[in-house]
């Protein structure tokens, strides 16, 4: 849906906290988040993870803004650095003119006149609320009470941005509140202490405003990973077989507690070959089911997927990419695994890939997932990324109501019977399916070759015919629904430069679009919800209005750019990289301007 | 190839039209016709059952039955057939397979499918060896390594042609470590034995495991119908099927072994049963708005 | 290396026999196969297997050449056929003037008067030979004696192809010798009765000679698994560790009867993925270590494929591939898992594959194998096929001390020390690698991203440098060595279209082009012994002397087609099929016929 | 990260340059100290020597010794360690890891790493959860779920909000099973023995196995110090260890578990060994010439 021209860039904040993993960072980020939220402000959020398990240096970005937002922002506002180590490794990307807020009792940074300093004697202030309360609480609570800490910095920091006081102490009084009077005092004080000691420092400097849209309250406040399951519950999931793996695990917790209320299982299996199999043995049962995993567990269910696609048994497989190959870069993020999805097969057997974009998107493509599963009777593979699936977002609620759900083929009375074809070789390739309990649908599922009936066959002429159904249905895809797979933005007809994008890359390239458009080029971006089989009519429908065009992926060879080499005969250039940090906008704009420019 | 099966169940009415591929003497043949003969005591319904298999000679089994069956890959007999018990609670699942099957590649399951314990029949067909790829040496395999103290020559197999030099697994002393809530022995020259059994497995609930002789003419050649019988016993009457400790004893003897029900009990929580429950508790009361409104920014 | 015109087509003759499996098909074919070997001559076979674990039809093809044979022949010359359903099933391919010689006893054949037939009471004669002896073996013995019925259809057929009895009378006595002068003596007799049987109906017809070459004996006679067992002994190998699947257990077979001469161990483990981790630990240990395995196999150890690419572990992994996606078509034969082995990790870590494309050259594609793993410490996949492993040729022996042997690059005595770097930046990309035992060479290798010591490492700068690094190895090795991993044939300059194919379909490609250059077509052939790393400057250099540009490759989808488009800009047209058959050359040729005269 | 150690080694010798990235109070750090006593006591050469692990915040402890490490893929610790000591039968091999990569992943491979029985030495840190991914059941979890015969409320944990309703696996129990040949439990908060019981395995000729419990202060925080210190006892003087239903049914009982080497025995073969005979029957004499010849074309 190409968009009018953008007539002024929409205003933002970008914050970002540096510290001690486990020391408040991000409990801080989180407060914050919540409370801009109830402001009716748009969040994206963005952290980073220390290999540790306990303790090193965490980041936590965070961007507000009164309207979508698309990425976590490229650099940063307001930098709060609790102590230096976080300064040193994340402090880099404070804007010139940006505003720097560091704990004094920590270090001192050094002198820098392109941005402004706040310096926040933290741990001193913090103590001094404690010692307030000292004599009214007991000392065995006294020995195990925190001096405020992260209050303190709260109530710099919304008074940094302009925020209001006053729903940080009603949040102060709710979660302190089984505490005692005493506790919600202190941290009520904390919170004004920290903010009074930086308009202190303020004077009469301008500070950026984080505002507030009292309209707009209807929003949720979701990871990327809660959203995949409730679009999965909306379309009828009903079974769930998992093995932990960051950062998939969340999905099992999630579903482990949701899914029982809407009449289905949960079961965490000895390892992903498990959870596969479970899911292929609920789903033969009837049932839509979906396993959820990463890069090593999906390697270790490519056989089963295989079997899958030649039993034609509906399943979906989530695979929340993460860095690097092997253990590689557990907490990163990437889009490494395109090729695995797509390619991870001996021989060869159809199935589905599909990549969610964002957040909010994220709930949609789960929807499709199951449903495509269902009616193409093959195993889906939903790519995620640990970018937007661990990531806390505003999204509006989903509209549930224009959830449609498929329904798997159901053999029709006539078909029954001690004949009955399981695999009947139909003009879409999609069989009836009997499920266990139906009179005359008995027949044994196999992953050898086999006739409409599902007897093993060895046949050259059975075994084309067989596979030649089983592949059909993924050209009865693409004719039925293919456009429906890609989005585009930017401008409608012909254009100097078009970008084929897929995953959560989304965000960034639509802002770097905008902002090149707004810059007067003539730009366009195409992306990819579906990658496997792919859409080939609207891409090169997209291609022939594209002078020149960009491939942009997070991986290090640029999977997506072969897999459209072997699929179609454009021509294009390909940007890609995999270090473990997600694109900025500016990287894409910059790419982008260099071709823009030659 | 399935048949519809009328409302009474003779062991007839299980047998599908196409007919076992297996090598004329095979002992899988034993276990087919046993199998017939305890669906029909347990008058289990084939419209409303299901076969799970993996891959081997013996694998092939649910083709040969006139239900419902899964032949899948090899070694994933269990996790499929609890994935299937738990979204269907409603049928009968009885899963099938090779020791090489069950105790090698797909061995890692079992432990976790006795901490589950279903309410599945998983019937294992030992022939000590690899028949499908004709001949390699199993986890069961050197049967007995050690006879009356003795420590016999070892056998050689395709892949072993010096001699085996890995001791073998015990599929019952491992059960009964694990707790499996019924563990048990036939052998598939004792067909009303192992037709017995079979049915109490069947009927026993939580998950079961019987092991069964089951011998191959083809490619093990030595362990004949007449080796397994003069190397098995009967449990004796005097054992006390739930005395875990006793099972135990009574099963690491090498020089003969137990044919029966070696150990059960019915105290042990089932993961079918409790999920259930838990479904029950909600009454299927899930709305996905309430759900969206959890997450409602404040 | 391009080859002066042939002027002349070569004689030999193909053999088919087809009956009930377990029933002295096979037998007979294996006898046909050890008497003409003894000849001098050369031997193509080509099998069927039936599903049946016993019983089924079975199709043995016997080619015989003096001279290099290249393919199992698209037609044959001569059919046995010991049964009705045999000849049913298989007895379509005799050429238009060919033999049938058919067991009179089990059915008549339709008369067809392109064909001359030698009617055989095979089973007749044979109880009649055995008659003859009935009173000089025990009772007990006369009840376990078969009536010799394959003797007497060898001698019809000896007689048939003009082949001298006298080989095969001393292979009968050395082969009945235990049970008895009298078994011997009925035997010998039923090897002239059936002989004299055709002779009598042959009359002054002309029949094949399949002829002698005495000078010609240095020949063995064995499978594609046989060999390339010996290439990886010849190589150094000390490890095996592998999982019994068809086609590959015949590797494993080998190896724990013939390794354990060479030094070495072989270990049969409870899956392919313990079978692959025995491989890695030993090979960490120092040894040249392989697996063995299939289709199903290899998908089962992509995970610690990725691995071995990641921590940099020499290992080689063989993959026989056979027919159809998951259990598929287990005994028939393809190229279908090309993508598995070239994509088939999540992410990206660097990895070798290698194709071998005759029963010959599985033993050099072993040497290789083996080299490049200790080469380049990284994984090689060997992509072997169903149809040469199983095969027993006859091949000239390989050259063994042209064999050289790599050794992996050793750590310098300066190198180590508290501070050696396993994973040292070099501009090759290969490390010097320590082993166990060697003081100053203690380093942990992990899968996580590290840095040049091998500790975990996180920051995108160390993610870019090591990965370049182990991506480096692959561009050396292009550089040292690729244009020794492509073969050509066919005219030198340039032709008017050029077939790029890999494994083993190398000699019916080069039966078509030897074809049509006998024709007078202007044709050329490159062979891919290398498939990743591509070479791609030999391939342009091929390219472009060819006008147009065929692909060819036994598939569904064509995956070394979409591998060529990935990595190069070549147009060229794809022929690929995968339904359980080999091609036969006149599939190659027909095709390349297409499209030469369009 | 690693340095070369002298010829005394001292305890302090086997300590890398690299600090453990455990959270403050994790068991792993006393396991960590008594594996370093444990070499010390053994005197074992860290330049000969590989520590061999899966992936979790225990299999992370290769890197923080000063020896040759493999930190390779989740579950595959036996493989590895059974493929390295074949090939290099000269080294000191070590195994560690965590319970979810011992027994549920890599539970698959236990079974038959007691078949072969290679001299191993294998250390499995039980904190009965899975630590790096912050806290999901495991299948040692739930421990104990009967305390004096009575059922006790089951554990919740991040993938079973309501309550765990799967059984927990003996470690023990199982490797008696399998017939390992030297089985024990250690506990890091008991040192001194837990020292003792490394140098134990690690001199023990064959596979030996010991599972510590070393709490997760971060995920699993109900499981203290104190909660393991009541529900253990040192395995009475009494105790024969080479009576394998003695060890079954000191194992068993699920109120308190015993601390020491509960079953162990010399006389099992072992791979390494059978294998090096074969090798020395051959006397490396194989020659690729004469094998080739074989297959001369007669
Ligand atoms: C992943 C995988 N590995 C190996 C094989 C080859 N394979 C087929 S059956 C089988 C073992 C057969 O032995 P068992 O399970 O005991 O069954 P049996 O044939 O003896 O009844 C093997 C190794 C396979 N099909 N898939
Ligand atoms: C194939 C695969 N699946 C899942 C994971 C994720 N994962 C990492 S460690 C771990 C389990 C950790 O538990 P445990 O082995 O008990 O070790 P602990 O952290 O408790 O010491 C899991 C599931 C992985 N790395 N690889
Ligand atoms: S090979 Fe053995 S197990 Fe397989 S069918 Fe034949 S006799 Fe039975
Ligand atoms: S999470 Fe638990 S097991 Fe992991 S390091 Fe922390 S305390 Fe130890
Ligand atoms: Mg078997
Ligand atoms: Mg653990």
């Amino acid at each position: 849906m190409p968009q009018k021209k953008p007539t002024a860039r929409p205003t933002d904040v970008v914050l970002r906290i540096v510290g001690e993993s486990g020391e408040g960072t991000v409990t801080l980020g989180d407060v914050l988040v919540e409370l801009f939220t109830g402001l009716g402000l748009d969040i994206y959020t963005f952290q980073t993870f220390p290999a540790e398990i306990k303790g090193g240096t965490v980041m936590y970005q965070l961007r507000t803004k009164s309207g979508v937002t698309l990425s976590p922002g490229d650099v940063s506002d307001v930098l709060v650095a609790l102590n230096n180590q976080g300064f040193g490794l994340f402090g880099d990307n404070l804007r010139s003119g940006g505003i720097l807020l560091y704990n004094s009792d920590a270090f001192s940074p050094p002198v820098d006149s392109t941005r402004t300093d706040y310096a926040l004697p933290i741990t001193t202030l913090a103590r001094a609320e404690k010692d307030k309360v000292r004599h009214e609480v007991s000392g065995e609570q006294l020995k195990r009470l925190p001096a405020p800490v992260n209050t303190v910095g709260l109530g710099a920091l919304l008074r940094l941005v302009n925020a209001p006081l006053e729903p940080a102490e009603e949040y102060l009084g709710r979660v302190f509140a089984r505490k005692g009077e005493a506790i919600v005092r202190m941290n009520i004080s904390a919170l004004h202490t920290g903010a009074t000691c930086v308009a202190e420092q303020i004077g009469d400097r301008e500070t950026p405003h984080v505002g507030a849209r009292p309209d707009h309250r209807d929003r949720i406040m979701v990871t990327g990973n809660q959203m995949l399951c409730m679009g999965a519950i909306a379309a009828g999931l009903k079974f769930f077989g998992g093995y932990p793996i960051t950062p998939a695990s969340e999905i099992m917790e999630f579903l482990a507690k949701e899914l029982p209320a809407f009449g289905g299982n949960v079961i965490q299996a000895e390892d992903e070959i498990a959870a596969l199999g479970m899911c292929l043995g609920a789903s033969f049962g009837g049932v839509p089911s979906m396993t959820a995993t990463s890069g090593p567990g999906l390697s270790l269910m490519v056989e089963q997927i295989n079997l899958a696609g030649q039993a034609e048994i509906p399943v979906v497989i989530v695979d929340v990419q993460r860095g690097g190959a092997s253990t590689g870069l557990p907490t990163k993020t990437s889009q490494g695994d395109l090729n695995l999805a797509v390619y991870g097969v001996h021989n060869e057997s159809p199935r589905i890939v599909l990549a969610a974009s964002s957040v909010g998107d994220v709930f949609w493509t789960a929807v499709e997932a199951v449903n495509l599963a269902e009616a193409y009777q093959c195993p889906v593979i939903l790519l995620s990324e640990q970018a937007l699936a661990t990531r806390r977002s505003t999204v509006p609620p989903p509209a549930i109501e224009r959830v449609t759900v498929t329904e798997r083929l159901k053999p029709a009375e006539a078909d029954l019977g001690p004949d009955f074809k399981r695999y009947l070789d139909t003009p879409s390739g999609v069989s009836p399916m009997a499920v266990p309990g139906i009179p005359g649908g008995m027949y044994t599922t196999t992953g050898i070759e086999h006739n409409e009936f599902g007897d093993p066959t060895y046949t050259p002429d059975t075994a084309t015919k067989a596979r030649n159904k089983r592949f059909r249905k993924m050209d009865t895809l693409l004719a039925e629904r293919g456009h429906e797979f890609v989005r585009t933005w930017g401008d409608a007809g012909r254009v100097e430069l078009g970008v084929i994008a897929f995953g959560a890359t989304e965000g960034v390239v639509r802002e770097a679009t905008e902002r090149l458009r707004y810059a007067g080029h003539l730009v366009a971006h195409l992306h990819l919800r579906l990658i496997r089989p792919l859409p080939v009519a609207p891409i090169n429908e997209f291609a022939v209005r594209c002078k020149r065009l960009l491939v942009v992926e997070l991986n290090y060879s640029g999977q997506l750019a072969g897999w459209l080499r072997v699929n179609t005969d454009m021509t294009f250039e390909a940007f890609h990289r995999d270090d473990g940090r997600p694109f900025s906008s500016h990287d894409i704009e910059d790419e982008m301007l260099r071709i823009l420019s030659d | 190839m399935s048949t519809t099966a009328p409302v009474q169940f003779t062991p007839k009415d299980y047998k599908s039209d196409l007919a076992p591929i297996w090598c004329p003497g095979c002992g899988d043949f034993g276990v087919l016709s046993a199998l017939f003969k305890a669906l029909s005591a347990c008058g289990v319904d084939p419209t409303k059952m299901v076969i799970v298999s993996g891959i081997g000679c013996s694998s092939r089994l649910p083709g040969f039955v006139a239900t419902y069956g899964f032949h899948s890959v090899h070694g994933r007999v269990l996790p499929i057939a609890t994935g299937l018990k738990a979204a269907r609670p409603d049928l009968t699942v009885i899963g099938v397979g090779g020791d090489g099957d069950g105790y090698s590649i797909g061995g890692g399951h079992l432990p976790h499918a006795a901490r589950r314990n279903p309410d599945i029949t998983y019937l294992v067909m030992n022939n000590n060896t690899y028949g499908l790829t004709k001949g390699q040496v199993s986890p069961t395999s050197i049967l007995p390594l050690v006879s009356s103290g003795q420590k016999m020559d070892p056998k050689r197999w395709k892949t072993t042609p010096y001699g085996t030099t890995e001791d073998s697994i015990d599929p019952i002393a491992q059960a009964i470590a694990w707790d499996i809530s019924f563990v048990a022995r036939g052998f598939s020259y004792k067909p009303n034995q192992l037709a017995d059994i079979f049915a109490q497995a069947i009927r026993h609930k939580g998950f079961s495991l019987v092991d069964t002789f089951s011998p191959c003419p083809t490619f093990n050649q030595e362990q004949t119908e007449d080796f397994y019988k003069s190397r098995t016993f009967d449990v004796p009457e005097t054992h006390d099927p739930t005395d875990r400790s006793a099972a135990f004893a009574l099963s690491i003897n090498r020089d003969s072994y137990p044919l029966g029900v070696i150990y059960k009990h019915d105290d042990k929580p089932n993961i079918i049963d409790e999920q259930a429950h838990l479904r029950a508790r909600f009454d299927d009361q899930g709305s996905l708005k309430e759900l969206l409104a959890r997450f409602a920014a404040k």
